[in-house]
């Protein structure tokens, strides 16, 4: 999924500082599973800026609203009649689900309320870790499948650098050495010879080097 | 009044009407009594003394005069001339002086006009009574008749009323204007007093009730004057006593002589002085025929009269009135001597011949007695005599021969006490009643007989606190006036001497308390009934009582220095709820100690000083927690120390506490017993003197010590057992046949806790289960015979109605009443939102409350409750049930606690009290405008059981379910049933386990209802409460069998631990105990010259923290065999603490007398072993002589613990608990003890922890007492307050599964998660948890608690 | 005990205080609460294991909040006791009291009350 | 065996010599005295000096450019180039820059992560890893081609180094992965500091087995301790550095003014043991910012004089 981080409460507030009326918009895909932006951070955060304006002696109506996802289109045509009650939105969805809510209504400002992080899974409750950086040329067949561009500080495709120390990456003791984890599955796997096969340069042109992405699949189209 | 608080162990007080503890539940108030007090039961009118004076030492001058006016209408005039027996009979006496009973009570005449007391008078009735005489009996029958409706007319001789009290009494000992103020308290009642009319001169009895009078009452006292019997006593100057003070008493004078001889000893000879001085009389001399000791005046008016001058001369009698011309001029008397006693128990006075004297005098008054003046009567019918000149009735009813007539008073006893004579007019008021009413005069009215009553002791500590002495008028001042002598206590004396009343009755019997009760819930004349119960069994749970340390006195100065306390005392002093409300002070001075010292074994094995041999189970348990709970409370900064013989923490888990407080804890733990407690040094502490392990004497001083007190069977469950023909044993703990621990030597009979022998919380909550179950067994065919069902309305359909709110409001008598203005929060419930219906009610959970409520909620179409009353905790579930009785859903329901949280804690402040009482109401009014119905799910229950384990508990388990008629599937991985059992012989009472095992595998195996499957392996679990299912892998051919069952008990057992320490497995000669019971069973003793046993092989190390529990008997029982066989061997047993709990402490002390020698080791320095050929080598340090021993044992046993049996694989198949050495883990350690936490799931042997075969077995019944719980139903109610999952919001997101405390949420085949309401805990965890907001918890749904908040705050912003 | 505590305390009965949401505790104080408490069973004796670390969490992360939007986090706390302990239950009524007497009103009311006077207050709001 | 290069180091490793090599790290300023400074101190006691680029992701005066002074001071510099900051074409590019200067040693890096460093806030490229470097530069020398195959004019003729770092983790793969470097094209290895004599001996066992110190030239790195607290940090703070406890101890039992002198008493012991491991081709000295005791440790060390090339 897609793991994405609340938002600093002052960063949202300097972002709606000038709104009269304002709607939290929530999605119930990634980010509520990420505990980001679900219904029940949407009441969160709207409660929060609610007070903020109250304090300011300022009547801001800040509604609420969760949809099934914004990176959908049918999902934000829902909220058709109710957008224009609304001088902006803050979308708790991640990057797509912002992006896609401002396509949907033009002219409605959209403020991110979440830093959308990476691709990654929860580890254990309140713990979420990255697995997958979309490079979009996929080398987990070589690797034990642990991937050495997400998951090495140095993106190195060869063996660790030579700041591996007890299974650890040298930026940081929490931060597991994706090298001794791949020779560890290598290990498991009686596999270890395929280490000493030297990796061929990386084509980085299916990642962000490219240019925004795209998938196409003509058999789908309609 | 102030009591000791019993459950603060009298740390506190509290008065008589008292609630046991803040917690306690029921929440309900008792009254603590005892026999009526003995200045009570000592007055003839039986006027409740205790009460009159607690009220007067509480100043409620009021209430005492209420209270006296009960039963005397004249406070002022008893309260000076009453000779106060009651004064003789108080126990206050055995401290120093009697309470001035008498003169308190005339101070609360003094202070309160009696005239202003309310009397309370049924309403007034047509029948007259007519009274002949206004003395005591006769005003006091007037007074009780007007108080029963009754107007009567006395009929006077005299000119004015009052009788001998008028005309007998002088007024410097009762002022005139107090006794007449309190004729008018009889006459304000509407009886008329007609003076100057004499019976027989001015009117007859026939008269009277010709004129329409339905009783007469007869009550024209003594007043003739007994004459002397001398020559001379016509002569002038010679005047009889009372007619002397008569005249003084009507008329305010009479002649008096220059000299007054009078003769007697009486108070009337008394007064006569005292008045003739206050008359003029020069010299007045008292003449009396025995000494002043056997003198019936009353000692301070002898006094009084001699500090006035009379003089007295005793021993002497008047033979012959001398006169001079008709005219009295002198007594010759005669000096008598006393010899032995007369008829009255005095010394009868006999003439000295030869000792005649004449003395001079003027006026001669002889005093020496009246009688009543029967020339009215004597020719009236129906009226007979006695022969002491007065008039007979019967003794109860006071009614003579002639019907309608009664009489009482000096007429029929002669001169007696006022007081008396009050009595005597209130019984014939109560016999004209019933003679009016027509009903049986005397029925009921027999004396009790009081035989040995039975009364609050007297404080040990009582101070002496001498009697308060009234002030006198000056003598200078008394001649020649008749005021007052005796001036009446001020207040702060009189209260003063009021507190010294030791309250004899506990409850004084003020009735206050029944006034105060607005629900009229208290009733004084409550006596014991004996009743008779058919029952088919009897199960005697009498508990114990700790020793009381007072009889060691010499040892421990426990109650002569207050910082020496009980256990229990201190568990008090730690409580929050106790006297120091958890502050841990000493009592002596208030400081928190520093230096705390236990010391254990106080009343246990001690044979010596309490008679105690056995150990009492749990002191070292309490001990232990109550040092860590006081750490707790100092912050750390108190060294606590514990002085033991063996610590015996051997209780599951029990030893890890142990070793928590010793090592990380800091708790001190000292080996020594202590010889003496002394007060020593400044700041009082405590200097211990005691013998260290290395015998060397020490001492130390503490700022406490506390006695950690055994437990002991009580005198009055001695005596019960006793009435029930059942046996007890030395200790007077019930004896129970083998192997069947809860039973009595009387079938029918069960015995649980502590009178079944010593042990803790979770042992006696077990053996409850277990006696329910051997009594179940017994009744299980009367099940549900006496049931009733209750019949419930269908229910009332409220979808899409608006809510229509009745809001009721309580007063909770005075609790919330006095508080919250009541009234006030009624209206504004009204004004409140949906809110249709506001009452209040003075007590909305009485019955009749209930009906008005019932009836509301028809009148109004109600289809929401709220009421504003106390804690939804005790009374939620009665006023569901009343909406459920109307047809309405019972979540329907919401309260708002308007008492303890507001009255009861605002009480200061009423105005906020009331604001509160109306937010709170509206808060649950919004709530209530919120909630639905919710349906309680009901599940059948499959009333078979499963029982995983053949061994002796799960035998016993299976066999008690399968008696009391419920299918049982008993699965056994082994060949064959019996388990651990098949390798033991016998008990250490000698009990023959084999014998039994091949009884109870008999049973079991022939019993129609249980099916045993052997060499079968559980491999798959689930379901829920009532309805599991197991797959079961069965024999040798592996079939797989379903099972499907109600509940499971697991019994799983355990294993010898198998050494692999000291050599064990290496030599033939190293052995565990198991392996040398049956050697012993098998060889016996020969060979064996010398044995050694080490203990805690396999225990309390690091692997295994815990203690094994059965070793330490094992030992003992395996030694004493030895020993039985041979007595020649040594036998040496080397351990660390002998942990013979409870009756097996008799053993280890048998086993010391037969010479097996017991070696204390360090856990840090164990013993050490060599194998040799033919033997071990056994080397270890005595710590007494401080040397290493060695020895060369034939033998060497190792007591090896016990390890649960697979119970890993089993706990996650089944998803079970368990301990980290494998004890599967019960809900509740103390109070679920054999309830797994899965409903439905029970425990029970050596599966939960280490015990013996006897303890297994009562657990075996505990649990399946506690299976037959749920069998017995037929379905199961699930609470409702369950959590729901909105599956179109549900993100999936796992969340609620991962936050459930229960892990009952599952993602279900459509991607949404469920959560089962049969296995939902109702927390609502899940539901705060989930960042959808897909999940709500019924009857506490977000917008349920949100609405009051918005209702709370409305209005704010 | 009957013992008396500031009658300035409100109870909302939760079964457990792993029932309270964080968006329970933010709605007081958008109403104007003044200071909100939650508590809970002893740490270690929740009738439902955990629910009271829960809610020191969800505690915890409503005072981060409130001290960073201006409300104060000193205004809501967590307290642990066991049912028997009444007088700890006053300490902690007093403390919280106090706590909220030294923190002063919630700010919003004071803006509220300042807004009311105003005349040209805008258009009331409308909360969901 | 003939050199591949003009190298200078090369023709001193092949000639049999027991090499050194030191470094100097470039000033962060543009003043080249600095650099000028240091060069000068080591110069005649020294075989090539090693430019670090970057590190420690401090940013700095370029590598290239303080090679290039050494260059024209006539001296041999070694050009180190980490991958954390430049794309293929702009490694490629600076390489070419390098080559137009005659520069011809230098050694592929990874470079050390810049969270560390004074920009923890930069993106990093890791376009290559340092073994593509490699793969890059003999691509470059030997094809004369650029790794998008077009033909380069004057093909860079570069010594290719690469760093070894025996002690870092999982240690089973230290060797395989000197194996997979030398097979990118490595000829020279510059070792992470040793400290640990025994550890780095059981690498070179494993380093003998499959006779790779006979297909690159291995420089055993050495650094001199100039105190107690030093020693402590380099074991602790130092990813992938292993200082003994004994080292430790010994630096910490010398009196504080006397343990500079201990260090370089260490460092050259252990010199003199490690002449003495089969398969050492030389020594680098990375005396960090104490480059004026180079010249002692290398005489006390019996590595001076340095040999003369013909």
């Amino acid at each position: 999924m897609i793991v994405a981080e609340r938002k600093p409460i002052e960063e949202i507030i300097e972002q709606v500082k000038d709104v009269r009326s304002l709607l939290v918009l929530g999605c119930n895909e990634c980010v509520t599973v990420c505990e980001a932006g679900g219904k029940k951070e949407v009441g969160v955060l709207a409660s929060a800026l609610r007070m903020v304006f109250l304090q300011q002696a300022r009547e801001v109506n800040v509604g609420e609203r969760t949809l099934e996802r914004q990176c959908d289109t049918e999902y934000l045509e829902e909220l058709r009649d109710a957008i224009d009650q609304y001088d902006a939105v803050v979308s708790l969805a991640c990057g797509v689900g912002i992006q896609f809510t401002a396509e949907k209504y033009p002219s409605k400002p959209v403020y991110p309320g979440v830093n959308t992080s990476f691709m990654g899974a929860t580890q254990e409750r309140g713990v979420w870790v990255e697995r997958c950086q979309g490079c979009g040329g996929c080398i987990l067949a070589r690797t034990g499948a642990v991937c050495p561009v997400a998951r090495c500080a140095k993106r190195l495709f060869n063996g660790p650098c030579g700041g591996s120390t007890d299974g650890k990456c040298e930026i940081s003791k929490d931060v597991d050495c994706a090298w001794q984890l791949i020779i560890n599955r290598l290990k498991a796997l009686n596999r270890l010879q395929d280490y000493e096969t030297l990796a061929p340069i990386k084509d980085w042109s299916t990642d962000r080097a490219g240019g925004p992405r795209k998938v196409v699949r003509e058999d789908l189209r309609s | 009044m102030g009591l000791p608080n019993d459950y603060d162990e009298g740390l506190s007080m509290q008065r008589a009407a008292f609630k046991q503890y803040a917690q306690a539940i029921p929440g309900a108030y008792a009254i603590r009594k005892a026999d009526k007090a003995p200045c009570r039961m000592a007055c003839p009118a039986g006027l409740n003394v205790q009460g009159y004076v607690q009220m007067v030492k509480e100043g409620k001058f009021h209430e005492a005069l209420e209270i006296i006016m009960e039963d005397l209408p004249l406070p002022g005039v008893l309260g000076r001339i009453c000779p106060h027996g009651c004064e003789d009979a108080c126990r206050r006496a055995e401290v120093d002086e009697p309470v001035a009973i008498r003169n308190l009570k005339r101070l609360a005449a003094d202070r309160v006009d009696p005239r202003g007391i309310q009397i309370p008078c049924a309403p007034a009735r047509p029948d007259r009574v007519a009274i002949i005489g206004s003395g005591p009996a006769g005003l006091s029958c007037a007074y009780h008749l007007a108080r029963k409706g009754f107007r009567s007319t006395i009929f006077e001789a005299l000119s004015q009323p009052g009788g001998m009290l008028r005309v007998g009494i002088p007024a410097h000992r009762l002022p005139r204007e107090v006794l007449e103020q309190e004729i008018e308290v009889v006459t304000n009642l509407g009886v008329e007093i007609e003076l100057n009319t004499a019976l027989g001169r001015d009117l007859s009895i026939d008269d009277l009730f010709r004129k329409g009078y339905k009783a007469v009452y007869l009550a024209l006292g003594a007043h003739k004057g007994i004459e002397l019997g001398v020559p001379g006593e016509k002569a002038d100057g010679v005047r009889q006593g009372v007619d002397f003070l008569r005249e003084v008493n009507l008329t305010g004078m009479a002649r008096v002589g220059r000299k007054v001889v009078i003769i007697g000893g009486g108070n009337v000879a008394i007064d006569v002085s005292r008045s003739a001085v206050r008359l003029g009389a020069e010299e007045t001399t008292i003449i009396y025929r025995r000494t002043r000791s056997e003198m019936p005046a009353w000692e301070e008016e002898i006094q009084a009269a001699e500090a006035e001058g009379a003089g007295i001369t005793y021993l002497a009698a008047p033979q012959e009135v001398l006169t001079r011309n008709g005219q009295v001029v002198g007594l010759r008397c005669i000096r008598m001597q006393l010899t032995e006693p007369d008829s009255s128990g005095r010394k009868r006075p006999v003439p000295i011949p030869g000792s005649e004297f004449e003395i001079e005098c003027d006026q001669l008054i002889p005093a020496i007695g009246q009688r009543p003046d029967l020339t009215a009567l004597e020719n009236i019918t129906g009226l007979t005599f006695s022969r002491y000149g007065t008039l007979e009735v019967n003794a109860v009813t006071y009614a003579t021969e002639r019907p309608g007539v009664f009489a009482g008073g000096d007429l029929q006893t002669g001169p007696w006490v006022a007081i008396g004579a009050v009595a005597a007019g209130k019984e014939a008021a109560e016999s004209i009643l019933r003679y009016i009413e027509g009903r049986d005069v005397a029925a009921g009215r027999q004396p009790v007989a009081h035989e040995n009553p039975r009364y609050r002791p007297i404080p040990q500590n009582e101070t002496r606190r001498p009697r308060a002495r009234m002030p006198e008028l000056p003598v200078a001042q008394r001649r020649g006036s008749f005021n007052e002598v005796e001036l009446g206590f001020d207040e702060p004396a009189g209260r003063a001497e009021a507190g010294r009343c030791v309250n004899c009755g506990y409850c004084c019997e003020c009735l206050q308390c029944v006034d105060a009760c607005l629900a009229k819930a208290v009733d004084h004349h409550q006596v014991p009934v004996t009743r008779d119960l058919q029952v088919g069994s009897v199960i005697l749970c009498p508990g114990s009582e700790p020793f009381d340390p007072a009889m060691l006195a010499n040892v421990y100065p426990y109650r002569k220095n207050p910082d020496v306390v009980t256990s229990l005392e201190f568990e008090r002093l730690l409580s929050a709820s106790g006297p120091t409300m958890g502050h841990l002070v000493r009592p002596s001075d208030g400081k928190e100690p520093k230096k705390i010292a236990w010391l254990q074994c106080v009343g246990s094995r001690d044979i010596n000083r309490s008679g105690n041999g056995y150990c009492s189970s749990v002191c070292c348990m309490y001990a232990i927690k109550d040092a860590m709970i006081a750490k707790d409370h100092a912050h750390g900064d108190l060294d606590c120390a514990i002085f033991y013989m063996d610590i015996r923490t051997f209780g599951k888990d029990y030893e890890k506490y142990y070793t928590r407080a010793k090592d990380t804890a800091g708790v001190r733990f000292i080996n020594a017993r202590v010889h003496s407690v002394d007060e020593a040094g400044p700041g009082r502490s405590l200097r211990l003197r005691f013998v260290d392990e290395k015998g060397e004497i020490r001492e130390e001083a503490f700022d406490m010590v506390v006695l950690s007190v055994g437990l002991q069977v009580t005198p009055e469950t001695r005596e019960l057992a006793k009435r029930l023909a059942i046996d007890v044993d030395r200790y007077n703990f019930a004896v129970s046949p083998p192997f069947l621990p809860v039973a009595t030597s009387r079938p029918g009979v069960f015995a649980g806790g502590v009178f079944q022998q010593p042990k803790d919380i979770p042992g006696s909550v077990a053996e409850a289960s277990a006696a329910a179950c051997l009594a179940g067994r017994m009744l299980s065919a009367a099940r549900n015979t006496l049931t009733r069902q209750v019949e419930l309305p269908a229910e009332i359909d409220i979808r899409g109605a608006e809510p229509r709110i009745g809001v009721f409001v309580c007063n909770c008598g005075v609790n919330i009443a006095a508080v919250v203005d009541v009234k006030g929060v009624q209206e504004y419930a009204r004004t409140l939102p949906n809110v249709v219906f506001a009452g209040q009610n003075l007590f909305t959970c009485s019955q009749d409350s209930q009906e008005l409520m019932k009836q509301a909620i028809a009148e109004h179409r109600l289809n929401r409750v709220v009421v504003a009353a106390c804690s939804p905790k005790t009374h939620e579930g009665i006023f569901m049930d009343t909406l459920e009785g109307t047809g309405l859903n019972k979540y329907l329901f919401e309260m708002a606690n308007i008492r303890n949280q507001d009255s009861w804690v605002h009480s200061q402040t009423p105005r906020q009290a009331t604001a509160k009482a109306k937010q709170l109401v509206a808060m649950a009014a919004a709530r209530a405008a919120t909630l639905n119905p919710l349906a309680e799910k009901v599940i059948p229950v499959n009333p078979r059981a499963l029982v995983i384990g053949g061994g002796v508990a799960g035998m016993n388990a299976a066999l008690a379910i399968a008696d009391q008629g419920y299918e049982v599937v008993l699965v056994e991985k082994e060949e064959r049933l019996g388990g651990m059992a098949h390798r033991l012989h016998a008990t250490i009472e000698g009990w023959d386990i084999q014998r039994y095992l091949q009884e109870l595998m008999g049973r079991v195996q022939s019993h129609p209802r249980i099916q045993a499957l052997t060499r079968s392996l559980i491999v798959g679990f689930g379901g829920f409460k009532g309805n599991f299912t197991t797959e079961v892998l069965v024999g040798p051919g592996m079939y797989e069998r379903k099972i499907d069952h109600g509940v499971v008990i697991l019994a799983t057992g355990a294993t010898e631990y198998r050494p692999t320490e000291y050599g064990y497995g290496q030599s033939e000669h190293v052995v565990t105990q198991v392996e040398l019971g049956a050697r012993l069973q098998e060889h016996g003793a020969r060979g064996l010259a010398q044995v050694v046993m080490i203990q805690c092989v396999g225990s309390r190390n690091e692997q295994n923290p815990n203690c094994s529990r059965v070793c330490c008997q094992a030992a003992v029982k395996n030694a004493i065999h030895i020993k039985d066989l041979s007595p020649a061997t040594d036998v040496f047993i080397l351990y660390r603490d002998m942990r013979t709990y409870g009756l097996l402490e008799d053993y280890y002390e048998q086993a010391r007398r037969k010479g097996i020698l017991f070696f204390r080791y360090d856990a840090d320095a164990p013993p050490r072993v060599e194998t040799r050929d033919g033997g071990v080598t056994v080397t270890f340090r005595d710590r007494i002589i401080g040397r290493e021993l060695q020895v060369e044992a034939d033998l060497l046993a190792l007591s090896a613990g016990l390890v649960p049996s697979d119970t890993e694989e089993l706990s996650s198949i089944v998803k079970l608990a368990r301990t980290p050495e494998g004890h599967f883990m019960e809900a509740h350690v103390k109070l679920r003890p054999v309830d797994m936490a899965t409903e439905g799931l029970f425990i029970c042997g050596t599966a939960h922890s280490p015990q013996l075969i006897n303890e297994s077995i009562g657990q075996a019944h505990a649990a399946a007492s506690r299976a037959v719980t749920f069998l017995s139903k037929s379905r199961l109610t699930l609470s409702a307050v369950t959590a729901k999952v909105n599956p179109d919001v549900c993100a999936a997101c796992l969340i609620c599964v991962r936050s459930c405390p229960y892990h009952v949420p599952r993602i279900n085949a459509e991607g949404v998660s469920h959560i089962d309401e049969a296995l939902c805990h109702g927390c609502g965890i899940c539901a705060a948890e989930c960042p959808a907001k897909a999940i709500e918890l019924n009857w506490y749904e977000d917008e349920q608690l949100l609405c009051k908040v918005d209702a709370l705050l409305e209005g704010i912003l | 005990m009957r013992l008396n505590y500031p009658s300035s305390v409100r109870i909302i009965r939760v079964p457990c205080t792993g029932k309270v949401d964080v968006l329970h505790l933010l709605r007081c104080f958008e109403r104007g609460a003044d200071g909100v408490y939650v508590v809970g069973c002893r740490e270690g004796d929740c009738h439902y294991q955990n629910g009271n670390f829960r809610a020191k969490k969800r505690v915890e992360q409503a005072q981060q909040l409130l001290d960073r939007i201006g409300i104060g986090g000193s205004r809501i706390r967590m307290c642990n006791l066991s049912s028997s302990d009444a007088p700890l239950f006053v300490r902690f009524a007093e403390e919280m009291h106090a706590a909220v007497m030294s923190a002063g009103p919630n700010p919003i009311r004071g803006a509220r009350a300042a807004m009311k006077a105003a005349p040209d207050a805008s258009s009331p709001a409308a909360h969901p | 065996m003939n050199p591949n290069t003009p190298s200078k180091l090369e023709k001193i490793l092949r000639a049999g010599h027991l090499a050194v090599t030191s470094e100097c790290g470039p000033p962060r300023g543009s003043d080249a005295a600095h650099i000028v400074h240091k060069a000068e101190l080591i110069k005649n006691h020294v075989d090539a000096i090693n430019i670090t680029d970057n590190q420690t992701s401090v940013c700095r005066l370029c590598s290239l450019a303080a090679c290039i002074r050494l260059k024209l001071m006539g001296l041999e510099p070694v050009l180190q180039m980490v991958v954390r900051d430049r794309n293929r074409i702009a490694l490629q590019s600076d390489i070419l820059g390098a080559a137009s200067f005659d520069i011809h040693n230098v050694l592929c890096l990874s470079g050390d992560h810049q969270r560390f460093g004074d920009s923890a806030q930069g993106q990093n490229v890791f376009d290559l890893d340092s073994m593509q470097l490699i793969q890059t530069v003999r691509r470059m020398r030997d094809e004369g081609k650029f790794l998008g195959g077009d033909a380069i004019g004057r093909p860079p003729r570069m010594f290719v180094g690469a760093a070894a770092n025996p002690f870092a983790d999982p240690f089973e793969i230290r060797v395989p992965r000197l194996a997979k470097k030398a097979a990118a094209g490595a000829e020279f290895i510059q070792t992470q500091c040793i400290y640990n004599i025994e550890k780095f001996e059981r690498w070179m066992e494993g380093v003998r087995e499959r006779g790779l110190h006979e297909r690159v030239f291995i420089l055993a790195g050495v650094t001199p301790l100039k105190s107690a607290g030093m020693a402590r940090y380099m074991k602790t703070k130092v990813p992938g550095m292993d200082v003994p406890d004994e080292v430790v101890k010994r630096m910490a039992g010398t009196p504080k003014d006397k343990q500079a002198e201990e260090g370089i008493t260490i460092c050259v012991e252990s010199i003199q043991r490690l002449k003495d491991v089969k398969g050492v081709a030389g020594f680098h000295i990375m005396a960090i910012e104490w480059e004026e005791r180079v010249p002692g440790i290398v005489e006390r060390a019996g590595l001076y004089p340095r040999p003369a090339l013909n």
